[in-house]
């Protein structure tokens, strides 16, 4: 009954109050945390918060640097290029998580042997040279389908940036696209051969695995915590709130919870690692 | 007062669908100027790189409708002539408000029916075709078929309650069965109320966009080696409107060229769709 | 031969009008199948939890509720006045034809156009932002046609004797207007822009770039900047992004919610609409 | 005359709507080769009775039937009847013309193409042979590709006669086939009528006492009567209008003269 109230409470009060409400956009890996954060705020600290996640990491950013929201979300470091794109914006990142990249199968590849790739492999994967699983270690014959993050996901620009160095390097690749995390692994999960990046708490060792990962050294890595926090296991990212200069208000207040201890055990529910294993 | 009032809320109303026409036309400019009618026949859109060739979305879209249209315009006719043909008056109105309601149910629902239901269904049915994912043309093409059937058989069905009864009456005098009436009475004259109907449909189709952005797969550039081959039809694609309400959107707004494409696509569709309706309502006019 | 030909057709158009009706019913029947258990008072009074996995979907009526609102509001006078400029004011054949197939035209364009047509002149050049008054503006332009198209065939379907009658008196114009036509027409208006709302309660499209957010909107105080939480976008984005269990019957749930909203919308613009088709088949 | 079986007999036919008796116990016997003429005041149901002797009525939902027709003493009514082939014996003029949307040619053949599976020269005889018999041949002879709607409203009614003739019907039946006319191209109907009579048998409902004078051998008066219409006289045109018994035919009479 409570948001009837607060109707109630709006209505009566409709036109004199002007509080503008602290918006925040971005990355879906991101929301999770913020979003489940802001319904604390807005129950206990009678904040204003709306949450969205259009675009991705790459919507939070264009979108704090237009002025549209005052709080970005991104699962990818600010780049030089977007810092150009918006120089009336100051970007600033304060880090609330760290993540990692995945490459996640679905179960048949899983169990057709294919336990883990390495860069060279996965490049050939990307690149579309490789198109049959059985080339890349698997029992049986099956075809690669591929679904790629689309444009502007945080997720999409660690993988390129690992393999490629930057997401201008990337070739030019005509997959099917997927956006938020859950789409991903739903359709992973219900492809046969398929692969695609994922956030690597979203991998549940039930309808989607995640692979090892050899980098340059070549033994491969499994994307478990304690890999990520020593960042071993190469696709590591950090997870960001962002705000045009140092938070104040609203926005602070968020971003204080958000590193507190409530705020970092939301982090860590939903997968992520907190900043205090990365401390270790 | 009255009569100047409503010149004034008339002419504003028509100013800003011309404005809507002109925006499309004048923020497009920029990819028009750059790259002509090449933007239209170009196979590669690839934003990073700067590349905006079209053709793949005209592909996806066009492909997406006509599969639909041809689902949905023999079974939808079907309907039509049963209900306007053999059903008594009473049973015919009850019906034609159920499928008006029916044409009502909102894309974004059948968008939730596609993605949880259809892409499974069409994954395993087309199996031995090998079909990538779920995620196909065919697949969107067959939810389109599914949102038209109810307008293509209330629009059908106008069509034919257009031919007057007495032709029907004057030919079963003669001896002629109901399925011989049909034949020579009741379609060749509905013949210009029916295509208009599956113009509007065809409109509409084209310009649909929630559901099948949830189940055509979002591949760009997905353009087949082989015309006269239907596997491309069990690949993902892209449509006009899937890109238009996709991610690139939001991250197009700022890049003048990028966004250019974006409008481009725009007007490209609102050509398309516009002249689909234009020709529909004018055949559905000389009909009646 | 002749009488087994005829049989055959007919089996094969009932055939295809029992396939039609059980596919479109089907769905139907699927998501009250699947949405029903969901239904419950504290659906409708609590607002969203856990990313839609919890709560309810308060916030989302109220804010299709304000964008129809205001669609309604903004599009009903300039239908009337579109209708009477077709009707009355203009008196070229040729000008009320173009404008009636302007109307038509319009009626199929794309909401998605309309949606990025909001998105450039509200959200960006006028700096609203996302805000329910550019959603409640594109919808309304986007059913604009449909409501003045059946408010159109309304006042066509007045029998001209009453007007010959009111003029016969030596009514002028706009007293013809007032007295004989918006009189008479008043079920066309209510039925046409029902059916309007019932197509703008529906729509996603149009107002995912300018009106509506997934999270956190409650009632709006301003203009700028001020979003809502609407059914269909909260479909939309559970569609793709969300199939945990415990979203699932939620998101069905919000499917049946909205269905039902937009079937009443319809079902009361009915009797009027068949009163019409009785009158028109005489 | 009386020892040839009727071509038509109406045996206590009634006909009903859900709520109402449209017509009571209608028993009639209708000759080979007369004119037979239906009059009687407007809504007394001569149309209903008209289109129940060739089953037009079914495509009118919510009428009900009881009693039979015979058509040469086969039921029409009777379950394994086939209502098409009895449509195809009993041909129908109705008091608009109606005019299929093709050429005149098209027009003539519109029934007898597909109910008699002519080959292509049968179709060309028959188009002359049925527009001979409607005397239209003269007037179209030079134009039977041109569309049927360029014709007069008179020569349309005969258009159709001539389409309803193409199928070689046993018996015509005419539902006021004049009353949409002008006064020339109703002579030339009446004429028309005369004509056919040596070779056809006619059911006709016609308004006009003097046309039914002119064309009819026989006659039936149909009225209402306890809220249905009912045959409250019949016999030879002749006797049944120079001395009418029943006071309401000649109450009727008085007033249409």
């Amino acid at each position: 009954m409570r948001p009837i109230l607060t109707l109630g409470l709006y209505l009566a009060t409709a036109g004199f109050v002007s509080a503008a409400p602290l918006k925040i956009n971005g990355s879906t890996t991101v929301n999770l945390p913020v979003a489940e954060a802001a319904e604390i705020l807005r129950a206990e600290n009678k904040l204003d918060i709306q949450v969205d996640t259009q675009g991705g990491s790459g919507g939070g950013i264009s979108m704090l640097g237009d002025g549209l929201v005052q709080m970005g979300m991104s699962s990818k470091p600010v780049s030089e290029d977007d810092r150009k794109k918006y120089p009336q914006c100051d970007f600033h990142e304060t880090r609330i998580g760290e993540d990692a990249v995945a490459l996640i199968v679905s179960k048949d590849v899983w169990e057709s042997g294919v336990h883990e790739l390495n860069k060279a492999q996965i490049k050939d994967l990307y690149g579309g040279k490789v198109t049959n699983w059985r080339d890349l270690g698997g029992v049986k014959s099956q075809r690669i389908v591929f679904f790629n993050k689309e444009p502007g996901r945080g997720t999409w620009e660690v993988f390129v940036h690992w393999l490629y160095g930057s997401p201008k390097l990337a070739p030019q690749v005509n997959f099917p696209e997927v956006g938020g995390n859950e789409e991903t692994r739903n359709k992973v999960g219900s492809t046969r051969g398929a692969i695609s990046q994922l956030s690597a708490s979203w991998a549940d060792g039930k309808t989607v695995f995640a692979l090892a990962v050899s980098g340059d050294d070549g033994q491969p890595v499994e994307p478990t915590p304690n890999h990520i926090a020593t960042h071993k296991y190469p696709m590591s990212r950090p997870l960001f709130v962002l705000t045009n200069g140092a938070p104040v208000g609203d926005a602070k207040t968020t971003v204080d919870f958000l590193l507190s201890p409530r705020g970092q055990k939301l982090v860590e529910k939903h997968g992520y690692l907190p900043l205090k294993a990365l401390a270790k | 007062m009255t009569r100047a009032l409503s010149w004034i809320l008339s002419l504003t109303a028509l100013a800003s669908l011309v404005l809507l026409v002109g925006v499309f036309t004048w923020q497009s400019s920029v990819i028009w100027q750059r790259d002509g009618i090449a933007y239209v026949t170009g196979h590669s859109w690839f934003y990073r790189q700067q590349q905006f060739g079209a053709f793949s979305l005209l592909y996806g879209s066009i492909v997406v409708s006509s599969m639909a249209l041809l689902l949905a315009g023999p079974l939808g006719l079907g309907a039509a002539l049963f209900i306007a043909e053999y059903l008594p008056q009473k049973t015919r109105l009850v019906l034609k408000s159920l499928i008006e309601l029916l044409a009502g149910i909102p894309s974004v629902v059948y968008g939730l029916l596609g993605i949880l239901l259809l892409r499974g269904w069409v994954y395993e049915t087309f199996e031995r075709f090998e079909p990538l994912s779920g995620d196909t043309l065919l697949t969107a093409g067959i939810l389109l078929a599914i949102m038209l059937l109810p307008t293509v058989v209330s629009l059908s069905e106008d069509a034919l309650r257009a031919v007057p009864a007495s032709q029907r009456r004057a030919a079963r005098a003669l001896g002629l069965t109901r399925a011989e009436t049909i034949w020579s009475v009741c379609l060749p004259q509905a013949r210009r109320g029916i295509t208009s109907a599956f113009l509007l449909a065809l409109g509409r189709s084209l310009g649909e966009t929630v559901a099948i952005f949830l189940v055509v797969g979002r591949q760009d550039n997905n353009v087949p080696h082989s015309w006269l081959s239907p596997a491309p039809l069990l690949q993902a694609g892209q449509t006009l409107t899937s890109k238009l309400g996709g991610a690139e959107t939001n991250i197009a707004y700022g890049d003048p060229l990028h966004w250019s494409a974006i409008m481009g696509l725009g007007l490209i569709l609102l050509i398309l769709t516009g002249a689909a309706t234009l020709l529909g309502t004018v055949r559905r006019e000389r009909n009646a | 031969m002749r009488k087994a030909k005829d049989l055959l057709l007919g089996t094969l158009l009932g055939a295809c009008l029992l396939a039609t009706l059980a596919i479109v019913g089907g769905l139907v029947f699927a998501i009250v199948h699947r949405g029903w258990p969901a239904i419950s008072v504290s659906f409708f009074t609590e607002q969203i939890r856990l990313v839609g996995a919890d709560g309810g979907i308060f916030w989302n009526l109220i804010g299709t509720g304000i964008l129809l609102v205001t669609a309604l509001l903004a599009s009903a006078p300039c239908a009337v006045s579109l209708a009477l400029l077709e009707r009355v004011w203009l008196r070229s054949p040729q000008l009320r034809r173009l404008l009636r197939l302007a109307l038509y035209t319009i009626n199929g364009l794309p909401s998605i156009v309309f949606g990025i047509f909001g998105f450039i002149v509200f959200v960006q050049w006028c700096g609203w932002g996302k805000s329910w008054l550019a959603g409640g503006l594109v919808l309304a332009m986007s059913m604009l046609p449909t409501v003045t198209i059946v408010l159109l065939e309304r006042i066509a379907a007045i029998p001209t004797r009453y007007v010959e009658a009111a003029a016969a008196l030596g009514l002028n114009r706009t007293q013809i207007v007032w007295a004989v036509l918006m009189r008479q027409s008043w079920g066309g208006l209510i039925s046409g822009s029902l059916l309007g709302l019932a197509r703008a309660a529906g729509e996603t499209a149009p107002i995912m770039f300018t009106a509506t957010i997934f999270a956190g909107a409650t009632f709006p105080r301003a203009v700028v900047e001020s979003p809502v939480l609407t059914l269909s976008y909260h479909i939309f984005i559970l569609a793709q992004d969300s199939f945990a269990p415990a979203v699932g019957t939620k998101l069905w749930g919000a499917a049946l919610v909205l269905l039902g909203l937009v079937f009443s919308f319809t079902l009361a613009a009915l009797p009027a609409r068949l009163r019409q088709h009785e009158e028109s088949n005489v | 005359m009386s020892e040839v079986p009727p071509i038509l007999q109406i045996q206590k036919l009634e006909v009903r709507t859900h709520a109402r008796l449209l017509l009571r116990n209608i028993t009639l016997s209708i000759f080979e080769g007369e004119i037979f003429g239906l009059i009687g005041p407007s809504g007394a149901g001569k149309s209903t009775l008209l289109r129940s002797l060739n089953r037009l009525n079914d495509l009118l939902p919510g009428l009900y039937v009881k009693g039979d027709v015979l058509l040469r003493g086969q039921s029409v009514y009777a379950r394994d009847t086939d209502v098409n082939s009895i449509r195809t014996r009993i041909g129908m003029l109705f008091q608009q013309p109606v005019i299929f949307p093709t050429t005149i040619r098209e027009n003539v053949l519109f029934g007898a193409k597909r109910v008699l599976a002519l080959g292509k020269v049968e179709q060309t005889v028959r188009v002359e042979s049925a527009l001979r018999e409607s005397s239209l041949w003269d007037e179209v002879k030079d134009r039977l590709q041109q569309p049927a709607s360029a014709l007069s409203v008179g020569q349309q009614q005969r258009l159709c006669l001539a389409r309803a003739l193409a199928v070689q019907p046993e018996v015509l039946l005419m539902d006021e086939p004049t009353s949409a006319l002008d006064p020339r191209s109703t002579a030339a109907i009446e004429e028309l009528l005369l004509r056919l009579k040596t070779r056809h048998t006619i059911v006709i409902v016609t308004h006009n006492i003097t046309q039914a004078r002119r064309v009819t051998n026989s006659l039936a008066f149909v009225a209402i009567q306890d809220g249905a219409g009912e045959i409250l006289e019949h016999g030879a045109t002749k006797a049944l209008l120079s001395a009418p018994k029943n006071p309401i035919l000649a109450d009727y009479l008085t007033h249409s003269s």
